[in-house]
């Protein structure tokens, strides 16, 4: 078990270094996008002289070395700083710090994700079993070439038809997924469900066909064939003899999968008009509000890493070599 | 869309290529009906995509109707909304969507495949240091890098084949490095070393060829997710822009009309859906065929 | 099922006419050509001949399995009169375990990385409907005792990779006869393992096929291994039966042209000669991975030119290493090397371009040894335009003289290395050493991955080129009877040191070092009755026990 | 009012059957017209109080604040400005200046004193009285010197405001602005509660508005109810209002053809043909004061020359662009950004049209045989200025121009492009008065003259009018500085854009105001449910 935790903490030290990294590129692009705040926020009424001073008020003059430190020095401690809105037009205006923004938006992005994922994730695993188990049976061959022609399809063109048919022509479910804060739980459930559905068809066929993919390589091994050899039946070999072996290369494509259900839903939240954060990323790039785009690429960075870490931590306890040593 | 780099490295080192052609052929009559129906779409979007000025019955830009005229014989698949014929703008949106996407692909799978190889073939801290680089890169969502970078950068189309293939070379990078280091392995890269060869002939000469089938097949892969990439970018704005035909941006900018029941904008994104179903049923074949996968 | 009336005089298992076709290039082969045979209850029939006889095949078509990519085009497989070929999935799964058993060659891979040996052990029963977890625990418990592997308590709870191939290998038999089947096949069981590991294997076995009275089809390579556990023998040779008879009568009057073949292999035989100068000399060479992890510990080797040094030892025990350090890949961490009268630089990153030509190596496996996309002439065309400068028609001419001192046809130039067959591919690496005209030739297993009558013949070739111009080698080899073909001088390895060194003849007869002893003494030989004796001499001088004490470490 | 208005009354009302109401115009003779009659009765019903209205908007950011010194898109000015507060004065349907907190407002002789008088009975939602001190701290709010409101420039020449009782606030100017009633409608000045001790207290949302707020979420969206206290009479109409920002326009459509909002701000121009077959919606279309234009250089080659100027002017196919572009919704400018609804509009003359003949005279007067210019356009810049670009560049080259159309980048348009490259293009709010317009962008040095155009009569003719207080000499002095603008300008203004928006069928209203798009950005305050 040391080793694991060796291993555990290697990778989650390299997660974090990743993640500075990252951190430092986040800024250094986001300090060379043209235009800046007060103008994007003041608009054409603003003179040159107003734009300085907002900027001052913001802190822009500071060097850009000295703020990704405070900057950097205050995500450390957990305070992501104030959005440039909250200068307000005249001293002090109103705090709105980059969290309180953040929150409620990161909520309604992992309600969303956690929804597609508890539909995608098992349907997945179970087509994908059962794909391996009927091997080139006519189901197989089916769900093979239509997820392949699935992947193919632009997400906004499901989304389109999605929409087209369950709201527009049989107005089944709502277009506009315009959750509120205060929204309960069946109104979550019901202005969700098409983005929801959009992001379950994306990703549903890319995991099923991994989990198949990988199953159907452990069947050629040894192993497999030796349980064959045992009188095994499809089943039992799919199940207790492949199944267990595949779980590192199934963890990955799911975690790669749910980090794209939270990093990668801006068109989906763009259609359905969801307060996601990634909407909020792509809002906040065009009104260069810079703490928030620092924050949420931030999150979406460490989003990112850390679900290839459960993924790569799940491989490794999931390895009978790592966890039984000799 | 999603990176599916995992996938790729089932495959192995391919065996003889002395009769490819004839191997070629012999897998091409083997080939399963997915394949072949890949291959017609290929091959006939190619075909338009070179013919473009001579089967599209009007200029790309040119105005020759009013807006949103319906299907007719003159205008088979009526105007959009500057009144200019819809198919052939369709026509001349295969090229430059797909000559976008072939440049991006390109220019992504020279530097991921070139600098993937080096650091296998190097190892130590040249591999440390671009796989480290890479881990940095892939760990900022793609679709939002993009965008921030066309934001700096502007949205012209060299800055948009640039930056996709720049943020897409990382995948390569993790593909052809991983299968490298497969080849890195075998005695026969170790026996050029004994025999002096240099790093640039063993990485050319000596891994490359062997892993050319898998980096191919990726490369098809990967085409597929630029397409979809720079069809988003045009979705969100940022793509390839007006006046110039793309599908990503006809599909936006039609929207609308799929409110009304009208499938004229669903035609450019059935047209990245079918190219990308083509190419896929063909990197899928070949994938099947180099993997060695016997099912 | 419906079980067919089964006489019990007539054959346990019928083989007859079996034709099998294998997949290769999207196009069929036959590989199996018209096989019969019959076996007997408690009878132990060797199959044996080189790669691609189709000894596999027909060894798994025997309960009637196929791979993938294979296809019983005719004939029949009757177990206990039931026709396999024809047999549903269903009915032959009900047999499969139960009654026909399975020894695969890889116990490392053929055991389930995810599972405890006991469950995987008692699998067979549990998919045969047996309940009673303890019942099935002890049983295989049983197994394990009566197979005298070490703790046979704990041993279950563990997992495959914990354990070493020569105690998974007798495992795996445990798990074969776990309900106690009717038919065992065995195929090529001790073929990966190191000779004193594959004497504990045999003796499991024989001790099975004995005290179980099952009948058996055992597969291999190896004459002298088959001999002691067979009962009757057939050879293979193209998927076709080239003789069959009793063991005694095919050891003492083999008939068939290719039979005889492969029972002369074995005689080859070098005159030793020692007189010449080193032209290699390692001084207290220490070497291994990294920079902590010590594999060879303070060698002391002189290489006399123009001969021929060979290093033996099971795997493990540094060879390779050695061999590595001496081409400066691995470089060692301490000592002296001297080449030629001058000392090498340790790595060989800091060797000279010259060095590199006059030191060349030659690998186990042509298959990975050459270009799989490098066409033959590529290969040899390009060490004569790096390291000699060679062009146009004298470097054509060169390659072809290369490949006549090898007794390759040109016609192969053309030819990717996959179009050629093992030996010929061995060849073409020794043709591409040879092109830059080396002194020393390190050869690193070179003719463990080749048949018996093609490793002769790389052999012979090897001799004649040491003989036409002096070329000096390192052989590292494990096979004893290379040993004897080619070395004038041996060393013996164990656990990265030299426990002795000295001339052939010295080494080749007692009194010599215990382990020099052990390692030569299991070397099986073409005789019914050597395995008993051996295990009977190891038992009165404690050997035997040393040796499954070390194993199971 | 005739019999047949009091009986067309007492129909609408639904106090009379419509079989009635036909039968008693029948009576009275007016048989002919009745049918008509009571389609337009019916349509233009009677204002129906209760409903909840969702409003679709366009626009949102998560910067947006309820700071009134921003306010940068409609969402925050119809949310705030148009449904929570009020201004002193506000422009009527009709282009009026009229009060709203402010009773009445008069000048002193040279209009450099402005003293307002309060309406009386105002209170906030918070139940506080409105008070003269409100007003004043909310003007110095934008005044101050460390102020970054949006309106600090607007209100540059206040040189004071104060108050001498609870009622009254005087404002001194720097110079005489006959127009200052109309400055104080702007969107960023309506009135705050003051705080203790100085400032205004906006954070809380508190205006004196028709709706008090509910809850506001930053670029998603803000709910308001009614204010039942609302010193206009029987307004608001609708008991609740919700704004949500929904950017994309498909989702827009979408969110209002299946009822799931009942209004949505700027409909897809290309598709509002099929939208308008839609039996449960009907399109808003007004004219407004917005307009899209070419500006030119005019400080640099060849710009400075106004025949080329002109020469630029007669090769753009406005008609064309206006067709093909803006399918229509927009009004063909004539190189005046006065919008005919602002007081004192004209129309110049000559009219530009296209005419390669006077483009050819024109160069030729400037002693050119051809012309190469780089035309700068982005999206940012306004929605189809790339196509508006192009079309310009295809007909000007048949008159001898050779336009080359440099599509810039959407992001730091503004910053980079705008006041930078020779020619541009650009998109201007319009202002409700003249003189704000001119001030703003046609004076000599001023912050955004994106032409650097310097006219010196022009200039003389905006501080004289400024001041002049009889009506009208005033107009005879802007119609004269909108005929200079137009003739030697440099800009073209190519459009005056319309505002189309979409509702239900049973959102209905009155004449609305055309100064700004959804009548003046307070359709929650005045619209109602049918």
């Amino acid at each position: 078990m040391n080793l694991i935790l060796k291993i555990v903490f290697q990778r989650l030290g390299l997660g974090v270094l990743t993640l500075i990294a990252v951190s430092a590129v986040i800024f250094s692009a986001i300090q060379m996008l043209p235009g800046d705040f007060a103008s994007a926020i003041l608009g054409q009424s603003a003179t040159p002289e107003t734009v300085k001073a907002f900027q001052h008020q913001i802190g822009l003059d500071k060097p850009a070395v000295q703020r990704y430190w405070e900057w950097i020095g205050g995500v450390a401690h957990g305070d992501f700083g104030y959005s440039f809105s909250s200068a307000g037009s005249l001293g002090g205006g109103h705090d709105r710090a980059v969290s309180d923004i953040i929150v409620p938006r990161l909520k309604n992005t992992l309600i969303l994700a956690s929804l597609a994922a508890v539909v995608a994730v098992p349907c997945a695993l179970l087509l994908g079993i059962l794909a391996a188990l009927y091997r080139n049976s006519f189901f197989d061959r089916f769900v093979n070439s239509f997820s392949l022609a699935w992947i193919s399809f632009p997400e906004f063109f499901i989304a389109y038809i999605l929409m087209l048919y369950l709201s527009v022509k049989f107005q089944f479910l709502p277009s506009l997924a315009s959750v509120s804060n205060d929204s309960g739980i069946g109104d979550y459930l019901v202005k969700c469900a098409l983005p929801a559905m959009t992001l379950v068809l994306v990703t549903l066929a890319h995991m099923m066909r991994m989990t198949r993919t990988a199953l159907v390589n452990l069947m050629s091994t040894p192993y497999v064939e030796m349980a064959r050899l045992k009188g095994a039946s499809r089943f039992r070999l799919i199940c207790l003899h492949a199944l267990p072996n595949a779980w590192a290369p199934i963890a990955n494509v799911i975690a790669l999968n749910l980090a794209y259900l939270v990093v990668g839903v801006v068109i989906v939240e763009n259609v359905f008009v969801y307060p996601g954060i990634g909407q909020l990323m792509v809002s906040a790039v065009a009104s260069r509000d810079i703490p928030v785009v620092q924050a949420c690429a931030l999150i979406f960075a460490a989003t990112y890493i850390l679900l290839n870490l459960t993924a790569d931590i799940i491989g490794i306890v999931t390895n009978p070599k790592l966890l039984h040593r000799r | 869309m999603i990176a599916e780099e995992k996938v790729m490295t089932i495959s192995k080192v391919e065996g003889p290529a002395g009769t490819r052609q004839r191997r070629l052929w012999r897998h091409l009559k083997k080939a399963p009906l997915s394949a072949w129906i890949g291959i017609a779409i290929v091959l006939a979007y190619m075909a338009v995509a070179l013919l473009a000025p001579w089967i599209a019955p009007h200029g790309e830009t040119e105005v020759v109707g009013g807006q949103y005229d319906p299907w007719s014989d003159e205008f088979l698949l009526g105007t959009d909304q500057l009144g200019r014929d819809m198919l052939s703008r369709l026509i001349y949106g295969a090229r430059n969507t797909i000559s976008v996407a072939l440049m991006t692909t390109s220019i992504a799978f020279v530097l991921g495949t070139g600098l993937g190889l080096l650091a296998a073939t190097v190892g130590g801290w040249v591999d440390q240091l671009f796989s480290r680089v890479v881990d940095v890169i892939m760990a900022i969502p793609q679709l939002i890098f993009a965008l921030l970078l066309l934001s700096i950068f502007g949205t012209s189309v060299v800055n948009l084949v640039l930056i996709i293939a720049v943020l897409d070379s990382t995948r390569l990078f993790r593909v052809s490095r991983s299968v490298a280091l497969n080849v890195t392995v075998l005695d026969f890269v170790e026996a050029a070393r004994l025999q002096g060869e240099g790093t640039i002939w063993i990485m050319v000469r000596e891994i490359l060829p062997n892993i050319l089938a898998p980096i191919i097949a990726e490369f098809g892969m990967r085409f597929c997710f630029v397409f979809l990439t720079i069809a988003a970018l045009s979705f969100l704005g940022l793509g390839i822009q007006p006046p110039t035909a793309d599908w990503g941006s006809m599909v936006r900018e039609n929207a609308t009309l799929i409110n009304y029941g009208d499938i004229t904008p669903l035609l450019p994104a059935g047209a990245i859906a079918l190219l990308t179903i083509g190419v896929n049923f063909i990197v899928d074949w070949f994938l099947h065929i180099t993997s060695g996968l016997k099912e | 099922m419906r079980k067919p009336v089964f006489d019990e005089a007539s054959p346990l298992l019928e083989v007859r006419d079996l034709r099998i076709e294998g997949q290769s290039d999207d196009s069929w082969h036959e590989i199996v050509k018209g096989v019969s045979f019959d076996l007997k209850r408690g009878e132990v029939l060797g199959l044996i001949g080189e790669s691609g006889a189709g000894k596999s095949t027909i060894g798994l078509a025997s309960i009637g399995y196929v791979r993938p990519g294979c296809r019983i085009t005719s004939g029949q497989v009757r177990y206990k009169g039931i026709d396999l070929v024809s047999a549903k999935d269903r009915d032959k799964r009900a047999l499969w375990g139960a009654e026909l058993a399975y020894v695969a060659q890889s116990a490392a891979a053929a055991f389930n990385p995810a599972h405890r040996l006991i469950e995987q052990c008692q699998e067979p029963a549990v998919i045969h409907g047996e309940r009673g977890e303890k019942k099935l625990r002890d049983r295989v418990i049983g197994l394990f005792q009566k197979l005298s592997l070490p703790q046979p308590e704990a041993l279950g709870e563990r997992y495959p990779h914990q354990l070493s191939g020569g105690q998974l290998q007798r495992v795996m038999t445990a798990m074969a006869m776990s309900c106690h089947p009717g038919l065992l096949i065995f195929d090529e069981p001790t073929t990966a393992l190191d000779v004193t590991t594959q004497i504990e294997v045999l003796a499991t076995i024989q001790q099975i096929v004995r005290e179980f009275g099952v009948a058996a089809i055992y597969i291999t390579h190896d004459l002298a291994v088959v001999s002691q556990v067979a009962d009757r023998i057939i050879v293979l040779r193209y998927g076709e039966v080239v003789e069959e008879a009793p063991t005694t009568k095919m050891l003492s009057a083999p008939e068939a042209a290719y039979t005889k073949s492969l029972w002369a292999v074995r005689k080859l035989d070098k005159q030793e000669d020692l007189a010449a100068k080193p032209i290699l000399h390692l001084r207290d060479v220490d070497a291994g991975y990294g920079n902590s992890i010590k594999i060879l510990d303070k060698i002391n080797l002189a290489v006399p030119r123009g001969r021929t040094v060979a290093v033996v030892g099971e795997s493990g025990s540094g060879k390779s290493t050695l061999a590595r350090t001496i081409m400066g890949l691995q470089p060692a961490f301490a000592g002296t090397i001297e080449f030629d009268g001058m000392e090498l630089p340790l790595a060989f990153k800091q060797r000279s371009g010259l060095l590199h030509r006059r030191i060349q190596m030659i690998y186990q496996s042509p298959d990975t040894a050459l270009n799989p996309r490098r066409r033959v002439r590529d290969i040899l065309s390009r060490p004569l335009q790096r390291h000699l400068g060679l062009s146009g028609e004298a470097r054509r001419q060169r390659v072809a003289e290369l490949m006549s001192m090898v007794e390759l046809n040109t016609r192969l130039l053309d030819r990717f290395p996959s179009e050629l067959s093992g030996g010929e591919k061995q060849r073409v690496c020794i043709a591409r050493a040879l092109a830059v005209e080396p002194e020393l030739i390190i050869c690193d297993e070179v003719t463990s991955a080749l048949d018996q009558i093609v490793a002769e013949g790389v052999l012979k070739l090897l001799l004649r080129l040491q003989q036409q111009i002096g070329i000096t080698y390192i052989f590292i080899t494990h096979d004893l009877a290379t040993v004897r073909a080619i070395s004038d001088w041996i060393v013996v390895m164990h656990r990265g040191e030299i426990v002795e060194q000295g001339p052939k003849s010295q080494i080749m007869t007692p009194p010599r070092h215990a382990y020099t002893e052990l390692l030569f003494s299991s070397m099986p030989e073409m005789d019914p009755t050597w395995l008993p004796r051996v295990l009977r001499e190891r038992q009165s001088a404690g050997i035997a026990q040393n040796v499954s004490a070390e194993m199971s470490m | 009012m005739s019999e047949l208005e009091y009986w067309a009354g007492r129909f609408r009302k639904g106090q009379i059957s419509r079989r009635e109401f036909m039968g008693r115009a029948a009576a009275i003779g007016a048989t002919a017209m009745t049918s008509n009659l009571v389609a337009k009765i019916a349509s233009a019903s009677e204002p129906k109080k209760g409903g909840f209205a969702r409003f679709a908007m366009a626009a949102g950011a998560t910067t947006d604040t309820i700071d009134p010194g921003t306010w940068p898109d409609t969402f925050t000015q119809c949310a705030f400005y148009g449904a929570m507060c009020n201004n002193l004065t506000e422009i009527d349907a009709k282009g009026q200046v009229v009060g709203d907190l402010a009773e009445s407002y008069e000048p002193d002789k040279e209009a450099k004193k402005w003293v307002f008088k309060l309406r009386k009975g105002v209170t906030f939602h918070d139940g506080k009285d409105l008070t003269a001190t409100d007003v004043v701290e909310t003007f110095r709010y934008h005044m101050a010197p460390n102020s970054k409101s949006a309106a600090k420039s607007l209100l540059a020449s206040v040189k004071n405001v104060t108050s001498d009782n609870p009622n009254t606030v005087i404002f001194e100017l720097d110079g005489g602005n006959a127009d200052f009633p109309a400055l104080v409608s702007d969107y960023h000045l309506p009135i705050f509660p003051a705080k203790d001790g100085g400032g205004i207290d906006w954070a809380k949302g508190i205006g004196s508005g028709a709706f008090t707020l509910e809850n506001f979420n930053p670029g998603v969206s803000a709910k308001l109810k009614r204010n039942p206290n609302y010193h206009k009479n029987n307004l608001p109409y609708f008991d609740e209002v919700e704004f949500l920002s929904v950017t994309d326009v498909a989702a827009r459509t979408n969110a209002l053809t299946t009822g799931e909002v009942h209004f949505m701000a700027g409909c897809d121009l290309k598709t509002l043909n099929l939208l308008k077959r839609n039996p449960k919606v009907k399109i808003e279309e007004v004219e407004g004061i917005g307009h899209y234009t070419f500006a030119m250089n005019t400080a640099i080659a060849p710009f400075d020359n106004a025949d080329v100027r002109r020469a630029l002017k007669y090769a753009i196919d406005r008609e064309e662009i206006v067709k093909k572009v803006f399918l229509g919704h927009a009004k063909a400018g004539n190189d005046n950004p006065i919008a005919s609804s602002v007081k004192y509009a004209i129309d110049p003359e000559p009219k530009y049209s296209y005419d390669a003949d006077k483009v050819k005279f024109y160069l030729k007067k400037a002693g050119l045989e051809t012309l190469s210019i780089d035309l700068s356009v982005a999206e940012a810049a306004f929605p189809g200025a790339t196509d508006a670009g192009v079309l310009y560049s295809e007909k000007a080259a048949k008159a001898g121009i050779n336009i080359k159309v440099n599509r810039e980048p959407n992001d730091g348009y503004w910053d980079n492009v705008w006041m930078k490259k020779p020619m541009v293009a650009v998109y201007w709010n319009g202002r409700v008065t003249c003189d704000w317009m001119f001030t703003s962008t046609y004076a000599e040095g001023a912050a955004w003259n994106d032409t650097n155009w310097k006219n010196a009569r022009f200039n003389e003719l905006l501080v004289a009018a400024r001041s002049e207080l009889d009506d009208t000499k005033r107009a005879s002095m802007y119609a004269e500085m909108q005929q200079i603008v137009h003739d030697d300008g440099g800009t073209i203004v190519l459009v005056f854009n319309n505002y189309v928006n979409a509702t239900s069928k049973n959102m209905a209203h009155g004449d609305v105001v055309k100064i700004w798009d959804m009548d003046g950005f307070r359709m929650a305050e005045r619209w109602w449910f049918d």
